[in-house]
């Protein structure tokens, strides 16, 4: 089998200007993978599957993975000017201080798929997706078309974390029901709170006990440690 | 009523002595026929338990009826999803009546390994009246046979008037449960109150 | 050996029973009586042994099975049905909201009464017959008939799918095979010469070298015998042709719906159906009340009659243990293609037999005729379905 | 036979029409439809599945299975929990066959930390592998002969030979299904030198009981004419569709990861990949049956050779078990298929995604495909011959 550095130069040959972005895998399994631009990624597809020498006729693994939007407190030098007395004179004087400032760095939603060859029996080789947030940009084409056994896999991942793609023949709920509003795989999800919690020592399970009670108020819970 | 001492004389003397009651009881105790309705891991524990090694044909139980209308018993065998819970009522709403309810396995009773789920229901008997509950992810075939003889033991005990009798000889009791609807979020009501008041904690 | 009365007596003991139970009362009645007698001794003989053949059946499925079956309630667990009874007497009677209510009401009686009346012209032994008809093989499949009704009411009014896939496949499947079923029994008729069923035990009634002269021990009968317990088989819907109540694709087929005692109902029907089918098939082909050897007549002819029905009964549950079930188009296909043109074959091959008078010819000409389009036949059915064993090829 | 790889120019023009969808049925003449919800309270759906049927008398002209009325969120579980505390989930995946759904996770997991397992571990994994294999492939086929409404005398004889594995099982792991047995760089206990003893009694007596099993069954006329050229899978869908397992095999695709990843020791047993040619359901019943005979050959080699040592990578950590960060991919040949576990980790204690890539579920993609046509009774053959277990489909 072609090394990956290999297949990504075919993909580019193959279909000029595709997005096709290496990412490196460090950790032992050596298994790194190709992120694809979400504009020619069934192009790519096709390839991979339709290429006699690479011949990825199997897509064995569609996955969903979430990466929430992470706040960043980063340090920023900032020169700017005050008024501050100087020698007993009023001034202006231009002056550079480190200030901590706040950026969000916007989440995404990420499918990664796993191909395999059953003709040429080799793989696996990691394709992966991007969308551009978690809120309102999720559409991500579908493959579907080109490997069936994407079929019930991206129902999965739309069910779960809310990614759209666009071309599945059949998208719908596959897991929850259908009047179900949350895409309870998110990493942000708050699951309802109906059960009651046992006693434990961890702090963090009585916080939620204690929140718990309030919550469905007035049965009385003895003892529930959390307030004695 | 006969005397309990006299029926032994009685029975001594080569008299058997029964009564309504007792027959009653024994009828329904002796023929307990199981609905073919099995949820998830403990279902083959229950598949088991009516195979050749442990049989539970013994008791006369093998009949399993897959219509719930010909079913006496409900053996919960297994994780009740929200999802799955509206039809696990309406299951047992579709029973004839005496109809008996065993809650088989850790996720029946409370959800088990899988209470933190989010769409798990944390126990049957949110919903519907549980008569024995075996614990044990998942129990043993003899666990069930177990729980069956307590059913039984169960069946005997109850009178068929007065206080302790059966449900379904009580004109106020309740016959149909209320078959949860699927919200947005989680099922609504999140249990049936009268069957299930919140438990109270104690330490 | 015991002396000629004695051995009457006991061959006679019910009729005789009747006769003296009847004597008390005045014989202006004594004919009404006499039938309302054997009315009562048959509604609660069958019963009776519908409750001890479960017993069996679940026991000797138990056997098949490599396990033990019912052992706990009463003695070896032969109190079960009884417990079983009391309590489908006193389970809920569910009627769906939307089922017809009195059709769905009727369905199971029609059943049962529908089965009980096949058993009036049944000879359970010499003289033991309710109704004496001279067209009693007649009546007998008219009663049969009307199962299907009860069938069909009981699948349509249930308001079930299932109940209503259940109910076309019965039907579709019962009435292919009552036709078989007829016309394999009229081979029979063509022999003795007669509908009574009992004139027709009576002209087997005859030994050679102590063996009788049994209807199956000739071509054409062990032919019409075999396509008649087919038929019988999917006639009363047991294995490997239950497919109206196919568990596991129709949960219960046509009385998915039923619960409590009519449920009990449906369940008796069967296994009268069963008894009565079995009985049927004793008395065309397997001499009736007759004895197997001649040496054994002194033995009651009643006790005759019933185990050659208990045996058929173990050949049922037999089946019901060793085979998987088949599909409709099959079944159908089974029924029309090679059942029915091996029945109508069989039916010239008896007009053969009849005319070639005595003598070996006979059963030389007429058992290599069967033979051969029993194989020829069985030959195309499997060559144009393109069944048959399997070689597998592997890979290192 | 025809691999693939020889027609894909056939797949490449067929895919331009679209074919990899389900053909559509059209119903004879004005015929009203049925629509039937098989399920999810149904005798022969394994558990809670569901399937929706259009029926044109009996002839189906519809299916849309409907999932998820066991979804068990063992994922999101998963992933809030260490590492080895999601070991015991993937016993209740698939829950007939623990051991293998073990070795999946412990495989994916060493790869992701490139973590070694000794040779003896490595026998032991293959020796309860292959048994679970065996008991799955019997109890698989009992089902589905209870599906063709042989009255449980086939499960029976299974489940007779099941009682026996799964008392190996008890003995070596103290549970009898959910074993919880191997861990990551090897097992949980050792085999004691009875146990072997008693594992290779069990298994001289498995070809007398799949003698036994065939037969009861394979030569049976009722068997082949319900199963022959009943829901036939071509082979170019299946693997289009991602079908792994005895499905894949049965429709004649050689494809057995146990011989293309050669992970574990499996590259050291002579054993051979039984294919079938027609792709019905009478073959992924055969196939199961050689397989089961192929297993036993590898337990006899596998009896014969195990090693003595340890059974623990001695660098194995349990406790503070944080793999740097990144992700692998680790699959076995399950029973029912491609078992695969995708892990990706940010250095934490906890996996940060945990995938299950479940067989069952990608193989009931074709159910439609194969059900499109037939009978309603040939609905409940197909799907029993898929052999999913609804634990791994919903997860």
């Amino acid at each position: 089998m072609k090394s990956i550095e290999e297949i990504k130069s075919a993909i580019e040959a193959a279909i000029p200007g595709a997005g096709v972005e290496l990412i490196p895998n460090p950790s032992p399994s050596g298994q790194h993978s190709l992120r694809l631009a979400p504009a020619d990624a069934v192009e790519v597809a096709r390839f991979l599957r339709d290429d006699a020498e690479l011949a990825f006729d199997f897509l064995s693994n569609v996955t969903g993975v979430d990466w929430p939007g992470k706040e960043i407190t980063e340090k920023v030098k900032v020169t700017r000017t005050v008024t501050r007395i100087v020698d007993g004179v009023e001034q202006q004087v231009e002056e550079t201080v480190e200030e901590p400032r706040k950026r969000v760095e916007p989440g995404c939603l990420e499918v990664v798929y796993h191909l395999f060859s059953m003709a040429k029996k080799h793989g696996p080789i990691v394709l992966r997706m991007r969308t551009v947030n978690r809120t309102d940009q999720v559409e991500l084409p579908s493959v579907t078309p080109i490997w069936r056994s994407a079929e019930f896999q991206e129902r999965e991942i739309f069910d779960l974390y809310g990614v759209v793609f666009t071309g599945h023949p059949d998208l719908r709920r596959l897991l929850m029901w259908k009047g179900f509003k949350d895409h309870p795989m998110r990493r942000d999800y708050v699951d309802p709170d109906d059960f009651e919690y046992e006693p434990t020592a961890h702090d963090s399970v009585l916080a939620r006990a204690a929140a718990h009670k309030a919550a469905i108020g007035g049965v009385a819970q003895k003892g529930t440690g959390a307030g004695e | 009523m006969v005397d309990q001492q006299l029926k032994i004389e009685l029975g001594k003397q080569g008299v058997l002595v029964t009564t309504i009651e007792e027959l009653y009881n024994w009828g329904r105790r002796s023929s307990i026929w199981p609905m073919q309705f099995g949820l998830a891991c403990c279902a083959i524990e229950m598949i088991a338990t009516t195979m050749a090694r442990y049989d539970l044909a013994r008791f006369g139980a093998e009949v399993f009826r897959p219509s719930p209308r010909q079913a006496d018993l409900m053996i919960i065998s297994g994780t009740v999803t929200k999802k799955m819970a509206p039809q696990v009522v309406r299951l047992y709403n579709q029973m004839a009546e005496p109809r008996y309810v065993i809650a088989m396995g850790a996720c029946a009773i409370s959800g088990g390994p899988f209470k933190q789920g989010y769409n798990v229901l944390k126990g049957i008997d949110r919903y519907i009246p549980v008569d024995v509950h075996i614990p044990g992810c998942p129990p043993r075939p003899e666990a069930l046979i177990q729980a069956f003889m307590t059913l039984q033991k169960k069946i005997d005990a109850q009178p068929l008037t007065g206080e302790g009798r059966p449900r379904h000889l009580d004109a106020a009791a309740q016959g149909e449960f209320p078959v949860p609807e699927q919200g947005e979020h989680d099922l609504e009501p999140t249990s049936n109150k009268g069957v299930w008041p919140v438990p109270v904690v104690i330490r | 050996m015991l002396d000629k009365p004695i051995i009457d007596k006991m061959d006679q003991i019910f009729v005789l029973l009747q006769h003296w139970l009847v004597s008390f009362l005045p014989v202006s009645l004594q004919p009404l009586a006499a039938v309302l007698l054997s009315v009562i001794v048959i509604v609660c003989l069958f019963p009776a042994l519908f409750a001890l053949t479960t017993v069996f059946e679940r026991k000797g499925l138990g056997r098949i099975q490599n396990r033990l079956g019912p052992n706990r309630v009463g003695p070896f667990g032969f109190f079960q049905p009884i417990a079983d009874g009391i309590k489908s007497l006193t389970k809920e009677d569910i009627v769906p909201a939307s089922a017809n209510a009195p059709v769905h009401f009727l369905a199971p009686i029609v059943l049962v009464v529908a089965v009980f009346m096949g058993f009036a012209v049944l000879p359970m032994g010499r003289n033991m017959v309710l109704v004496d008809m001279d067209a009693g093989l007649l009546f007998y499949f008219a009663m049969g008939a009307s199962t299907e009704v009860s069938v069909f009411m009981a699948g349509w009014s249930s308001r079930n799918k299932y109940s209503l896939l259940g109910a076309m496949r019965a039907v579709a499947q019962m009435i292919s095979y009552e036709v078989v079923l007829l016309l394999s029994s009229v081979a029979v008729v063509m022999i003795s010469g007669t509908l009574s069923l009992p004139k027709i035990v009576e002209a087997q009634n005859q030994y050679t070298w102590d063996l009788p002269h049994w209807y199956i021990f000739t071509p054409w009968g062990l032919a019409g015998f075999v396509m008649y317990a087919i038929a019988a088989t999917a006639e009363t819907n047991r294995s490997p042709f239950d497919l109206p109540e196919g568990e596991s694709e129709l949960v219960a087929g046509y009385h998915t719906e039923y619960s409590g005692f009519k449920f009990a109902l449906f369940f008796l029907g069967e296994y009268l159906a069963m008894f009565s089918i079995s009985g049927l098939g004793a008395t065309l082909f397997l001499g009736g009340w007759t004895a197997p050897f001649s040496f054994l007549t002194f033995i009651p002819s009643w006790i005759w009659f019933f185990s050659k029905l208990m045996l058929s009964i173990f050949v049922f549950i037999w089946m019901r243990g060793t085979l998987p079930r088949l599909r409709q188009d099959q079944l159908m296909n089974f029924a029309w293609k090679f059942v029915l043109p091996f029945t109508l074959l069989n039916l010239m091959v008896t007009a053969l037999w009849r005319f070639m008078g005595e003598g070996w010819e006979r059963w030389v000409v007429c058992s290599a005729i069967l033979a051969v389009v029993w194989v020829f036949m069985g030959r195309i059915e499997m060559r144009s379905e393109h069944f048959g064993p399997r070689s597998y090829r592997y890979a290192e | 036979m025809t691999t693939p790889a020889a027609t894909s120019a056939f797949l490449r023009e067929k895919m331009e029409e679209g074919w990899n969808r389900p053909p559509i049925m059209e119903p004879d003449g004005e015929a009203e439809l049925l629509e039937v919800a098989m399920g999810p309270h149904h005798p022969s759906t394994h558990g809670v599945f569901r399937m929706d049927l259009a029926l044109d008398g009996e002839r189906v002209i519809r299916l849309k299975p409907v999932f998820g009325y066991l979804h068990r969120n063992h994922e999101k579980i998963a992933e809030g929990v260490s590492y080895l505390a999601s070991m015991p989930y993937t016993d209740r995946l698939d829950y007939i066959c623990s051991l293998t759904n073990n070795w999946a996770y412990a495989l994916a997991v060493e790869k992701l930390t490139g973590q070694e397992v000794p040779e003896r571990a490595e026998y032991i994994r293959v020796i309860l592998g292959e048994l679970t294999r065996i008991q799955n492939h019997a109890s698989s086929i009992g089902f589905l002969l209870q599906e063709m409404g042989a009255s449980g005398t086939p499960l029976m004889y299974a489940f007779k030979e099941r009682e026996k594995i799964l008392d190996l099982f008890e003995s070596l792991t103290g549970s009898r299904m959910m074993c919880n047995y191997m861990r990551f760089g090897g097992c949980r206990v050792d085999v004691s030198a009875a146990w072997l003893d008693a594992a290779r009694k069990v298994v001289a007596g498995l070809p007398g009981f799949i003698d036994e099993f065939e037969n009861l069954l394979s030569g049976n006329e009722i068997l082949m004419a319900r199963c022959q050229g009943v829901g036939i899978l071509r082979p170019e869908l299946a693997v289009n569709a991602g079908v792994t397992g005895p499905m894949l095999r049965g429709s004649g695709v050689n494809y057995d990861i146990r011989k293309i990843d050669h992970y574990g020791i499996y590259d050291r047993f002579r054993f051979r990949v039984p294919l079938g040619d027609h792709g019905d359901v009478y073959d992924r019943y055969m196939v199961r049956i050689l397989e089961m005979r192929e297993s036993i050959a590898i337990l006899n080699q596998a009896l014969k050779e195990i090693p003595g040592g340890s059974i623990m990578d001695p660098k194995a950590k349990i406790r503070g078990f944080r793999p740097k960060p990144g992700e692998a991919y680790g699959r076995i040949e399950a029973p029912k298929g491609e078992l695969g576990f995708y892990l990706i980790s940010d250095g934490g204690p906890n996996p940060y995604r945990y995938r299950v890539r479940p067989p069952s579920l990608i193989n009931l993609t074709v159910l439609e495909d194969m059900c499109l046509g037939s009978n309603v009774a040939d609905v409940v053959l197909i799907f029993g011959s898929v052999d999913i277990v609804l634990g791994e489909v919903d997860r």
